[in-house]
């Protein structure tokens, strides 16, 4: 096949926002949207046969830039259809979600989509690290315009900034990073991570920077604060990059340049840990927010800690399977919640319930996705997360598998607890709701086959069938699950302890340290202000001042 | 005599222009002379490099950073002369004349600066560049504000002539001559060290080292759109470039400049970021982060100065052309967007500008994220060129100061990114697009896509700045 | 110390003085005659550092130039003071302080 | 030290204390004088220099036309502002400055005499009109520039009766937003971010 078609999965959603860009009615606008999106994920299937077959796509982009290369594996692969099916769902999704908006609006929304899925693609599938860089900040301004899309919402303005200044901070460790390679090696591709150019310090300072930027990429302590912030954009968005694909950018990172950085020292142990303690705290966010979405927020969260701990355990494949998984049902939760929160235009758990009986279909497929996300066997959630926790007790110390296991179980309490609220329960003073409109409901039904088919791509089913059924570590998780979702069930009083929660919360989540940061620099910003008077005598005095501060220096200076 | 270089009725030129255009009454004249300026610009570019001409005792040479500051001069004054044409459509004719002459002496000023190789002759071109920048400040001299900006502009950069001066004296003492090249010569010597410290402080001043930049946000911010284009585009770029050839030649002397400019330049990028971080007015705003920007073109500078590497000088000039097209670009989108209003335009202001004016909007967030410096736009390239040159070989704390440097972009980017959102987010929902006139679409145009091109294909500057950076390159080796 | 050196440091005591002055004025006028006294104070250092080098006529075309750039600051100077007086009916200087922070 | 030295001194020393007069006296007009009679002695400092075109120069120009000047623009002020203590504390206002001298000093102190000086050739109209025409011309455009300037900033009141303080461009299309009537940037009471 020609290597060229490497470059279809960027080029159709960009040619297609493109395209976008020129229409003015809405019914065609959602019509192309969605027709480059279905089109996208059908070119995108191709770098099946082309990973396989190891194809280059190669362009010579000058002195400066060197060569862009473009090479498929089975990673990439992986992420980039995920991506573009993803995307596609969420497109089709949206063609109900976001029903009656102007084409003003509507034309920046899914140009900014198209945008990010070509991004996405090109993420992963480049091998050139400023290249990468450069796709890195496109998804992340993405999302940021994304998440700011709804324009009387000031919470959705400063959400977005937020998420874009802590991506950014994280994007500082990958730009030092590739700053250290390709000063040294004087290379951008992959390979000059391999150069042996590059001295231990400076690796040590490439890997940690990477990991660093995968963090905050991914919501992992301690920057995971952006997230849950980030949920003011529309719920399909929130399915699509903060579910599915952006976040797991960070991941991606990892486990791409996992083997060239496995033997720095304290590496593995620093992404186990991030891993572990984001596992722990996202779950304590979903435990305690009231808001529908947060709580998948900090799911997310805590579902990514399982990746970071599966790379630095060595379980590459493991969190492989999981990142696919997740991918698949917190998709497939995100755009459960989504119709939902359509129908009621509310986020506040406390104002829901009763949803089952009115949105059947809606209840059927989250239902189906929420046992996913807590583990229950046969569905796809299970398998993958079993695998991670076997891996964590061969490699990894027993206290982080430890960590890991209880975190199963606050998984298990917060998903019995989502849904009992949203789902079962009376409906409390709001008008009746209809079952979602058909847009929503096929992208709904495919994201909940692919929750109990995706098992089925594994090649090797047989061998993770019988490995995870025998290894003791699947019953204590499944006994764990049970005691979780017993203590959701008893409603034990978790508002008791809600108040130590919160003070877990802050503490561990930095919060404080956030808001410290942030206000110091907004303090010192005023009082910096103060320091510009305006009176021309006191601007000479600090001529004056400048002038004998830069003669001591020449004195001292001078005289060394 | 030699053979008349064309650089020299380069210079030649605007002088002559002025008093006609300011005369003569008519708006052609002025793009006529700039027409005429580019064809002979293009005839020198056909030249070689480094010519000389001599008058009396003063050398004039035209070296890269002399072609670089050249052009990009001329680029900015040609596009901010058409701009003018809709933005001082309701201004007096005198008014209008007389803004035409000061425009011309000004590119005329920032011509000759390039090209002078004498110390004196250095001080009085920048002396005739900020001549006519405090003339324009004062444009909208009836109002209080800008009669306000220009005093602090005029005295204090008076007051920062007679230091400049005082270095000048110094080094005519030590040396007996004030030709550059000759100064490089004279060897190490206290009296010479303390001209430099004049000399830093002088022009300096000019060039907004904090803290001597107390009247640059209160002079571009009060200037007419288009002048403040020039002034945080171009102009305070062109004092750093011949404070930098001063030092040049002081580079025999026994102190590290480089560390002195790396150190003013973190101070630069600290103190802009924070005071642009709780502005409310848009110009104020970009004129602050115009102080921080100067600090990373000072950075680059410094490192080249530190180690006699070209590359840290090359990616300032790099910086700076990138710097001059999007801060000019976004004074210019401000202006079109504070079309109609009566008081200065505010965050506020831009809900709906999208609507308003779609190109303006557009141009302003390109400018103002790719300032933000996030890739591919053009900003980023030129950081990313400066990052390079601090990280390959330099000591450890230059290394830190490269972080602290990005550190610093993302800091930027909290002001700059809600500038972005505000026009997008059509807070203002009886906003109807407005016509504007070809005289704002073009030069808006033109510089959007010069600078996305930029960012895209940085090769594109590469002979440019390379050249100019090892001008300042070759004053430094150790 | 000779001549010349005299000179010069009565010079840069000149430029101090104008400094102060600059400081301690509150009055724009007054701060403009601060001005004029460094100005005179760097004629006399360039004059002064032309003598020297042996070079008198030299510092003396350069006194000469600065001295006309200088005048025509002072004419800017008083023009934009007689502005001030009419826009702010002051010529404090911490009148002039609207552009703040 | 001889008498050419002391004479030196005591001529700077008088243009310092009529310096240090002119920047402390009460009055406008009586710091003006002052400051004429500093230039007097500056003059009086460069003729034994030396320099004697320069000092006719700077009598007529510094000492004469400035002079004139100062006291034109402060009689068309007829303005009699009381002396107002300083900004800043007077310590800083004198302890900046001066540390800046000595610290100068301390760095150029003693000033050497160059080993051999050059020998010049030509007289000041040859050197100026010769050597420098460059900064002469140069000059001659900043003096154009300096002469639309103050056109410009004298001129501005017939601006302002006819414009009346509205806008620097007027686009009908788009009525102006309800604001202060004056033009000062409102930056007190932002919100915070």
């Amino acid at each position: 096949m020609n290597p060229i078609l490497t470059a279809l999965p960027i080029l159709i959603p960009w040619i297609g926002a493109l395209v976008i860009m020129g229409l003015h009615r809405t019914r065609v606008i959602h019509g192309v949207a969605v027709g480059t999106a279905i089109l996208n994920g059908i070119g995108t299937l191709l770098l099946i046969p082309l990973s396989a077959e190891h194809a280059q796509l190669l362009i010579p982009a000058g002195q400066f830039w060197g060569t862009w290369r473009f090479s498929p594996d089975s990673l990439s692969a992986l992420l980039s259809l995920i991506a573009a099916i993803i995307g596609a769902l969420a497109v089709i999704f949206s063609v109900d979600y976001m029903h009656g908006t102007n084409s003003a609006d509507l034309k920046r929304y899914y140009g900014l989509v198209l945008l990010f899925i070509g991004g996405m693609s090109g993420l992963v599938l480049t091998d050139h690290l400023l290249l990468l860089f450069f796709f890195w900040e496109l998804v992340a301004l993405c999302s940021f315009a994304l998440i700011a899309y709804y324009p009387h919402n000031p919470a959705a303005a400063a959400g977005g900034v937020k998420a874009l200044v802590i991506t950014q901070i994280g994007g500082i460790g990958l730009l030092i990073g590739i700053l250290a390679v390709g000063g040294t090696a004087g290379d951008f591709s992959f390979k000059a991570l391999h150069s042996s150019a590059l001295t231990p310090t400076l690796k040590a300072a490439v890997g940690f920077g990477f990991l660093i930027a995968a963090a905050a990429k991914s919501a992992q302590f301690p920057f995971h604060s952006w997230l849950p912030d980030a949920m003011e954009a529309p719920t399909p968005i929130s399915a699509l990059i903060h579910a599915a694909t952006m976040v797991n950018a960070g991941v991606y990172l990892m486990l791409r340049f996992y083997p060239v950085f496995v033997d720095l020292p304290g590496w593995t142990d620093c992404l186990m840990l991030i891993g572990v303690v984001s596992v722990l705290m996202g779950g304590l966010i979903a435990l305690l927010t009231d808001d529908l979405k947060r709580v998948l927020a900090g799911s997310t969260i805590s579902q990514l800690g399982y990746l970071f701990s599966a790379v630095g355990a060595g379980a590459g494949a493991a969190a492989e399977f999981h990142l696919l998984n997740h991918a698949i049902f917190k998709g497939l939760l995100f755009l459960g919640a989504g119709a939902v929160i359509h129908a009621l235009h509310t986020r506040d758990m406390g104002h829901m319930g009763g949803v089952r009986r009115e949105m059947p279909l809606v209840f059927a497929t989250f239902l189906i996705g929420s046992l996913a996300l807590v583990g229950v066997p046969i569905l796809n959630g299970f398998w993958s997360k079993e695998l991670i926790l076997e891996a964590a007790v061969s490699h990894a110390p027993g206290w982080i598998t430890g960590a890991l296991l209880l975190g199963v179980g606050i998984t298990a309490l917060y998903t019995y607890r989502m849904v009992r609220r949203v789902f079962w329960g009376r409906a409390q003073d709001r008008a009746p709701v209809h079952e979602a409109p058909l847009g929503m409901k096929i992208a709904l039904i495919t994201l909940a086959g692919g929750v109990v088919l995706s098992p089925l791509c594994l090649p090797d089913l047989g061998v993770v069938i019988t490995e995870v059924l025998s290894a003791p570590v699947t019953l204590l998780a499944l006994g764990i699950i049970l005691l979780g979702a017993g203590i959701g069930w008893l409603r034990l009083p978790i508002s008791l302890s809600k108040g130590m929660l919160q003070a877990l919360d802050r503490g561990l989540g930095l919060t404080p340290l956030n808001r410290i940061s942030v206000q110091l620099t907004n303090l010192s910003a005023e009082g910096l202000r103060g320091l510009h008077t305006g009176v021309l005598t006191l601007n000479l005095a600090a001529v004056v001042g400048a002038l004998t501060l830069l003669m001591i220096i020449l004195l001292v200076g001078g005289a060394l | 005599m030699n053979a008349v270089p064309a650089f020299v009725w380069l210079i030649a030129l605007p002088f002559v222009g002025a008093p006609l255009a300011y005369f003569s009454r008519r708006r052609w004249v002025i793009f006529g002379i700039i027409g005429a300026l580019w064809v002979i610009f293009g005839l020198q570019l056909l030249q070689p490099r480094s010519t000389h001409y001599r008058v009396g005792e003063v050398n004039l040479g035209l070296d890269g950073a002399g072609v670089l500051l050249a052009g990009l001069a001329l680029t900015l004054g040609t596009l901010i002369g058409v701009y003018s044409s809709a933005y001082l459509k309701h201004e007096s004719g005198r008014a209008r004349d007389r803004h035409d002459a000061l425009l011309l002496i000004l590119i005329g000023a920032l011509l000759g600066l390039g090209c002078a190789t004498d110390l004196f002759n250095l001080w009085l071109w920048l002396e005739l560049l900020s001549g006519s920048a405090w003339m324009l400040v004062a444009f909208h001299g009836n109002r209080p504000a800008a009669l306000e900006a220009t005093v602090k502009y005029v005295t204090q950069s008076m007051v920062g002539s007679a230091l400049s001066l005082i270095g000048v004296a110094l080094t005519l003492w030590q040396v007996g001559s004030l030709d550059l090249a000759r100064i490089s010569t004279a060897g190490s010597s206290p009296l010479l060290l303390a001209a430099g410290g004049f000399l830093v402080i002088g022009m300096g001043l000019k060039a907004a080292l904090v803290p001597l930049h107390t009247w640059l946000p209160d002079a571009h911010s009060q200037a007419p759109s288009g002048v403040s284009a020039l002034l945080s585009g171009i102009v305070v770029e062109a004092a750093l470039v011949a404070l930098l050839r001063l030092l040049g030649a002081l580079a025999a002397v026994e102190f590290s400049w480089g560390a002195l400019l790396i150190g003013c330049g973190c101070l630069n990028l600290i103190m802009g970021n924070l005071m642009a971080l709780r502005q409310s007015e848009i110009k104020r705003m970009l004129a602050y982060s115009s102080v921080a920007q100067v600090g990373y073109m000072l950075i680059g500078f410094g490192i080249t100065a530190l180690s006699g590497d070209p590359g840290g000088a090359q990616g300032a000039f790099f910086h700076l052309i990138t710097h001059a097209l999007l801060k000019g670009l976004a004074f210019l989108a401000a202006g079109v967007m504070a079309v109609g209003l009566v008081r200065p335009l505010t965050l506020a202001d831009l809900g709906g500008g999208a609507k308003r004016a779609p190109l303006a909007a557009m141009a302003l967030s390109v400018a103002v994220l790719g300032l933000g410096g996030l890739p591919p736009l053009a900003g980023f390239m030129s950081k990313w060129q400066i990052f390079v040159s601090g990280f390959a070989g330099s000591p450890g704390w230059v290394q830190a100061v490269v972080i602290f440097a990005a550190l610093n972009s993302v800091l930027s980017l909290v002001y700059y990114a809600p500038v972005a959102l505000a026009l997008y987010r059509q807070t203002d929902t009886t906003a109807t697009r407005v016509a504007q006139p070809v005289s704002f679409s073009l030069p808006l145009l033109v510089m959007l896509l010069v600078s996305l091109l930029l960012g895209f294909v940085p090769g594109l500057m590469e002979t440019l700045t390379g050249e100019a950076g090892a001008v300042l390159g070759s004053l430094w080796v150790p | 110390m000779n001549t010349p050196a005299v000179a010069f440091v009565g010079a840069l005591v000149l430029v101090g003085i104008g400094l102060v002055g600059t400081l301690t004025c509150r009055n724009l006028i007054k701060v403009a005659v601060a001005l004029q006294i460094m100005m005179k104070g760097v004629l006399i250092a360039l004059v002064a550092a032309g003598a020297a080098q042996g070079q008198i006529n030299l510092g003396q075309s350069l006194a000469a130039i600065v001295l006309g750039v200088d005048t025509i600051g002072a004419v800017i100077l008083l023009a934009l003071s007689v502005q001030v007086r009419r826009r702010f009916g002051t010529l404090d200087v911490s009148a002039l302080s609207q552009l703040r922070r | 030290m001889n008498l050419e030295v002391t004479v030196f001194i005591l001529l700077l020393v008088g243009a310092s204390l009529c310096a240090l007069m002119a920047i402390s006296a009460p009055q406008l007009l009586t710091s003006a004088l002052w400051l004429a009679a500093a230039s007097v002695l500056s003059a009086l400092v460069l003729y034994a220099l030396s320099a004697p075109t320069m000092a006719i120069l700077e009598l007529s120009v510094g000492a004469g036309l400035v002079t004139i000047l100062f006291v034109f623009a402060i009689q068309y002020e007829q303005s009699d502002t009381p002396a107002s203590p300083p900004l800043i504390p007077r310590l800083i206002g004198w302890g900046l400055p001066l540390a800046a001298l000595i610290l100068t000093g301390a760095l150029i102190l003693p000033l050497p005499t160059p080993e051999q000086p050059a020998v010049e050739v030509g007289t000041f109209a040859t050197l100026l009109w010769g050597s420098r025409a460059l900064d002469a011309l140069i000059q001659v455009g900043l003096i154009f520039a300096g002469t639309l300037g103050v056109l410009g900033i004298l001129s501005s009141r017939k601006q302002v009766s006819m414009v009346t303080d509205t806008a620097d461009t007027a686009q009908p299309d788009r009525a102006p937003l309800p604001a202060p009537p004056v033009l000062e940037p409102t930056l007190e009471g932002q919100e915070p971010l």
